[in-house]
């Protein structure tokens, strides 16, 4: 079943304008990105998220403070849309000491636990049993927390995935599968990786509450992960969303992207999440030209900002190369 | 008190269970089973099915499940039942356990103890004899210990729960039904240092885990034959202890290093380049190895037994070292 | 749905009478394993099949020589079934040379090249792939093989079952899964380890067809897997099924085998599968004592003068420790 | 004929498409995508989706489909995107693919290649930086081969789907795009012998794979310091070729072994025991070793520099061996 928007919700102007003004944040902050990778700025691997912004901006939304979050190398906009700096993203991009990482990291490994965002983690499907541990203490010791488990379509392929979702589902853990389906799994298309196309099918046959989303719809999103992550607070078990989306840029940086009909792209980009929710507050009247320049012009400032933070960050001294392979040296919470 | 390696090991999880909240058990057979070693049998019914949980077969999903626990703060204590499966929980382990705290510059500590029973001849061949803790010791960020003694299997436990990063303790099978006298009052131990477990000043037998108690009868074969040997067991893989080595060899001017892990590759060839490249000047022999034949292990009793490290081979080993072929 | 026995093939005297003494065989066979396991002429680890026998001579009956078996370590019953003789099979557990596997295998690791037996394997779920493998270069060859691939319920939580199936389902491989549910993974019952109890229903979610079959009745057993096995040799795809068993002792002779209640035991002890077969062939008058006399008689020679086989087999001399390796010594086919 | 690293083994795998029809490929994305590291691009138009296969997301099950299909006959190559991932498939890699042939007493050869890009160096961090094969080199019944010039780019794959027993062919990442002249008719090559890619008579500079061209480079510079440094090139790193390397080493009394890995229990480990074993009486002074930091890869630039070999860590090693700080 695909969930329908509460149109009552709708008419509230300032949840558009938040939402707006975060998928416009990760969008500008990833084409700065590019520009700064292109001057060699930023190095590594770089997996651009944009064309899924409201993914990561309306789940968030739907998240509380106490919940936890695990993600992917394609997680700038979770990071952002969680709540880290995009100083502190920015500089980690640049490999600063100032990043949220300590430039350890850098774009595939955001790590901030004051907003229990515990990392991009780059082995596909390799986040998701870390999500069972991290709700699995959560219910041992009596929180009400729900973690967030965002992974892609190509994930669902791996054992980690099947080992995961009968585990969460086997003991009623409180996590919250958020999947990501874009289509492709790098060059490899849904059909050509999975006997079972039908993600939400597929996770139901653990036993476990699953259901599809309009991923480019970010009130659809956020009203979907916020009735989720409601049941599974409730004790309701482990649920699974599977997010219908598409990257509008290749896999990553270094990908000449052989593998897409141009049409297809087309079609897609014609969804622009940003768009949609532009055009429907404003035909709600729910939006301004105003608005939408200030927003533009608030978030241009803040990534350069970021920027402007990244570039007077430090680097670290070499002589700590091996700090934090061990907690000996301070790292012990 | 009179007890056994195994008796020893589930007293210190007894006592963890009891001591820390934080702490749990998770594993295949862990619970009803009681342990395929039978390790953890009776502490089911003593602390219930959250903190004694059995796992379906997926190591790497209650692998990784435990270092996100470790992650929010539990101190979880995951058994693979056997090294032979670790294989499949070899990505969770490295990539995830050993990267996170530096890959998060320092905000993921992974407090998370790995209970791993190991070793070979019991005739179950290929697939089950792997001796792979002295492989595991070149991942950075783990800490692998390998308790060969009563005093050991009881204390490793509590100081690795301690520990703010993952512990992978070894178990070597054989070693379970070890018995022996352990104090009333024993309890936690370091995991920093190796020990001298047999004095001697001909030369220095460098072991761990289960090829200990065969290398200290090698020691006493050796007196008779003359040779005055030393035993140290190193206790800790990862960080070695090369002070204590190196001390020794150069006290003694000659060593043979005894492992059961496969020759090539192996934790042996590491202690024999640490101790050329740190006491070569001391040295009156080249470093020799006593190691298990490069061979998935075979069924046939005698071909598993000329496979492992025996008696025999390290005291044949350590008079070619000592020249004394009397 | 389950497969219903076809009356009229019951009518075949000599099919009942083949199947009774295949089972008889099995049993008989491993029987005398448990003594020479007390006698510590058997050593290792020793996984008897007892009342599983109408799995291995059911579905065994129904492949043909063409066709690739892939094993689990609780392969004796298999590797007779499929035709391995008594005498290379006791050889192999006292570990001489004589031995189907040369007495490197032991009890878990049967080889058979000669019967297209590609072994036991004691990594729960490890054999799935290989299955993949033989069926893939099978079809690449152009052969109408099937492969058969024996695995217990425990190895359906293995992230490898996931893997394989799906990828089995996709590429549409000639592998029939054969999934022995005997309720235990070792001291674990299913509905411990499963969020899906329904295994067949588990199958099914990767679009293969699958049924749930009586693995106590080796008729039922037979008749199931000649439609399975027809239906990949003619092109479907892999197929799965559920063949539901028990086993009468404990997990190996190791395991003292707490964890199982006498009544759930003796319940199912009482639909033995070789008194089944003899009850149903005695109502139709197919089976005189005489006949059961003969089988007996006849099993307890071929079990015997394995034994006298083994006995007299040579122990490989150390020297050829290392053989075996690689192939430079002459094992290359 | 001009062409590079990457070229040479494009060459190599459509050779083996061409001339036997049992080798096909199979991995991620070596079809459609043309290969992450665009290896592959253009054989799956050239052979077919039957013989280039994209697989999902498992590779511990199309490793495994490798290793089945081997056992009947045919000869797949297998690439696993990149080390990091090999992890997820070693459970099939170390108890089939190496343990297969032996536990069936010689019934069941596998004549599997897989291709496996690997090391560091281009701030992908720690999950994406391992440098494993000198680990993998660890496991009897495997043959582990490291490509580090065009001609064994272009030469080993051939030799490696003729060999009956598994090949892993570990391709350092850093290579693909090295340029270079190449014979027109190059063709297989051996994977028995290292190679002695530089002569000298001072020091043997022992390396392999991903780290070859920074030892050249060091050699040279060495030599403007008055050092004459010889540069052996491992080439398959299990079996060693020990003879060649004893036999250098015998000659220049002196050794350096340069290595990507992890230090502790690295190929470089066993090297420097072995020479200690065989030629300790000929060293003029103690093996040295210069590996990577044991260190989870940082992503920050001038940390991972830091922590890889390089050209400076190597002539300082050397200088330091030879005792020239002039
Ligand atoms: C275990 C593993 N295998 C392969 C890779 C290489 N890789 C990185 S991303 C990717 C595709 C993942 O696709 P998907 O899960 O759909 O996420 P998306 O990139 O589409 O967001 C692959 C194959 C990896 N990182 N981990
Ligand atoms: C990967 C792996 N994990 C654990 C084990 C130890 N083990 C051997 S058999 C077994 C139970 C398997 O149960 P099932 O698949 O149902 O087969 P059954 O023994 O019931 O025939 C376990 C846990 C193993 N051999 N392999
Ligand atoms: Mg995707
Ligand atoms: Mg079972």
């Amino acid at each position: 079943m695909t969930t329908t928007v509460d149109a009552t919700r709708m008419l509230d102007r300032d949840r558009g304008l938040d939402l707006l003004r975060q998928m416009t944040l990760i969008r500008r902050f990833e084409e700065k990105c590019v520009e700064l990778y292109s001057s060699g700025t930023i190095r590594g691997f770089v997996h651009l998220y944009i064309g899924e912004e409201a993914i990561a901006a309306g789940a968030m939304r739907a998240l509380t403070t106490e919940d936890a979050i695990v993600s992917t190398y394609r997680e700038h906009g979770h990071a952002l849309a969680r709540g880290i700096p995009a100083r502190a993203v920015m500089a980690e991009m640049f490999g600063k000491v100032e990043g949220c990482s300590g430039g350890r990291g850098g774009s595939m490994h955001l790590f901030d636990l004051d907003t229990r965002f515990y990392g991009g983690n780059a082995i596909v499907a390799g986040g998701l049993p870390l999500a069972l541990g991290l709700a699995l203490a959560d219910s041992m010791k009596g929180r009400k927390a729900v973690t967030a488990c965002f992974f892609g379509d190509g994930a669902v392929a791996e054992g980690e995935f099947h080992e995961a979702l009968n585990l969460a589902a086997l003991w009623g853990l409180p996590v919250l599968f958020l999947c990501e389906n874009n289509l492709y799994a790098m060059g490899t298309a849904l059909d050509r990786a999975q006997a079972q196309t039908d993600l939400a099918l597929r996770a139901s046959s653990y036993e476990m509450p699953a259901w599809s989303v309009d991923g480019m719809d970010v009130l659809a999103v956020e009203d979907a992960t916020r009735a989720a992550a409601e049941a599974v607070r409730a004790g309701g078990g482990p649920h699974f969303l599977e997010l219908r989306t598409y990257r509008f840029r290749a896999h990553s940086l270094y990908d000449p992207d052989r593998y897409r009909q141009k049409d297809e792209i087309r079609q897609w980009v014609q969804r622009d999440p940003l768009s949609a929710l532009k055009e429907r507050m404003q035909a709600e009247d729910r939006l301004t030209d105003d608005d939408v320049a200030a927003i533009e012009q608030d978030v241009t400032a803040e990534v350069a900002d970021a920027v402007e933070y990244a570039k007077a960050g430090h680097e670290e001294p070499v002589t700590s190369l091996t700090r934090w392979v061990y907690s000996d040296d301070g790292a012990r919470p | 008190m009179k007890t056994t390696y195994r008796e020893a090991i589930r007293a210190a999880l007894a006592d963890a269970l009891e001591h820390d909240e934080r702490v749990f058990l998770v594993g295949e057979d862990v619970g009803r089973y009681g342990g395929c070693f039978a390790v953890s049998l009776g502490l089911l019914e003593q602390f219930g099915p959250e903190r004694i949980r059995d796992a379906p077969l997926s190591e790497s999903a209650f692998v990784g499940a435990g270092i996100g626990a470790a992650m929010a703060g539990m101190r979880p204590i995951v058994e693979i039942m056997t090294v032979n499966f670790s294989l499949l929980a070899l990505d969770q382990i490295m990539n995830n356990a050993a990267s996170l705290l530096h890959m998060s510059g320092g905000q993921c500590a992974v407090p998370l103890v790995l209970r791993i029973p190991t070793g070979g001849g019991r005739q179950v061949a290929a697939q089950h004899s792997h001796s792979l803790e002295g492989w595991f010791a070149h991942i950075p960020g783990l800490r692998v210990v390998t308790p060969a003694t009563l005093e050991d299997a009881r204390g490793m436990l509590a100081t690795a729960l301690d520990d703010p990063d993952p512990v992978l303790i070894f178990e070597h099978a054989s070693l379970y039904p070890m018995t022996g006298e352990l104090a009333d009052d024993a309890g936690a131990v370091d995991l920093d240092n190796a020990v001298i477990r047999r004095g001697g000043t001909d030369i220095s037998l460098i072991t761990y885990g289960g090829t200990l108690p065969m290398t200290l009868e090698a020691a006493d074969k050796l007196q008779d034959a003359g040779v005055d040997a030393e035993v140290v067991d190193l206790r800790t893989l990862r960080p070695l202890d090369e002070k204590t080595v190196l001390e020794s060899v150069a006290r003694t001017h000659r060593a043979v290093i005894v492992d059961e892990g496969w020759r090539s590759g192996s934790i042996s060839a590491e202690i024999s380049a640490r101790i050329t490249e740190s006491v070569f000047y001391e040295l009156d022999a080249p470093v020799a190895r006593v190691c298990s034949a490069e061979v998935p292990m075979p069924y046939a009793r005698q071909l598993e037994q000329a496979a492992l490290p025996s008696v025999e081979r390290i005291v044949a080993a350590a008079r070619e070292v000592v020249g004394t072929h009397g």
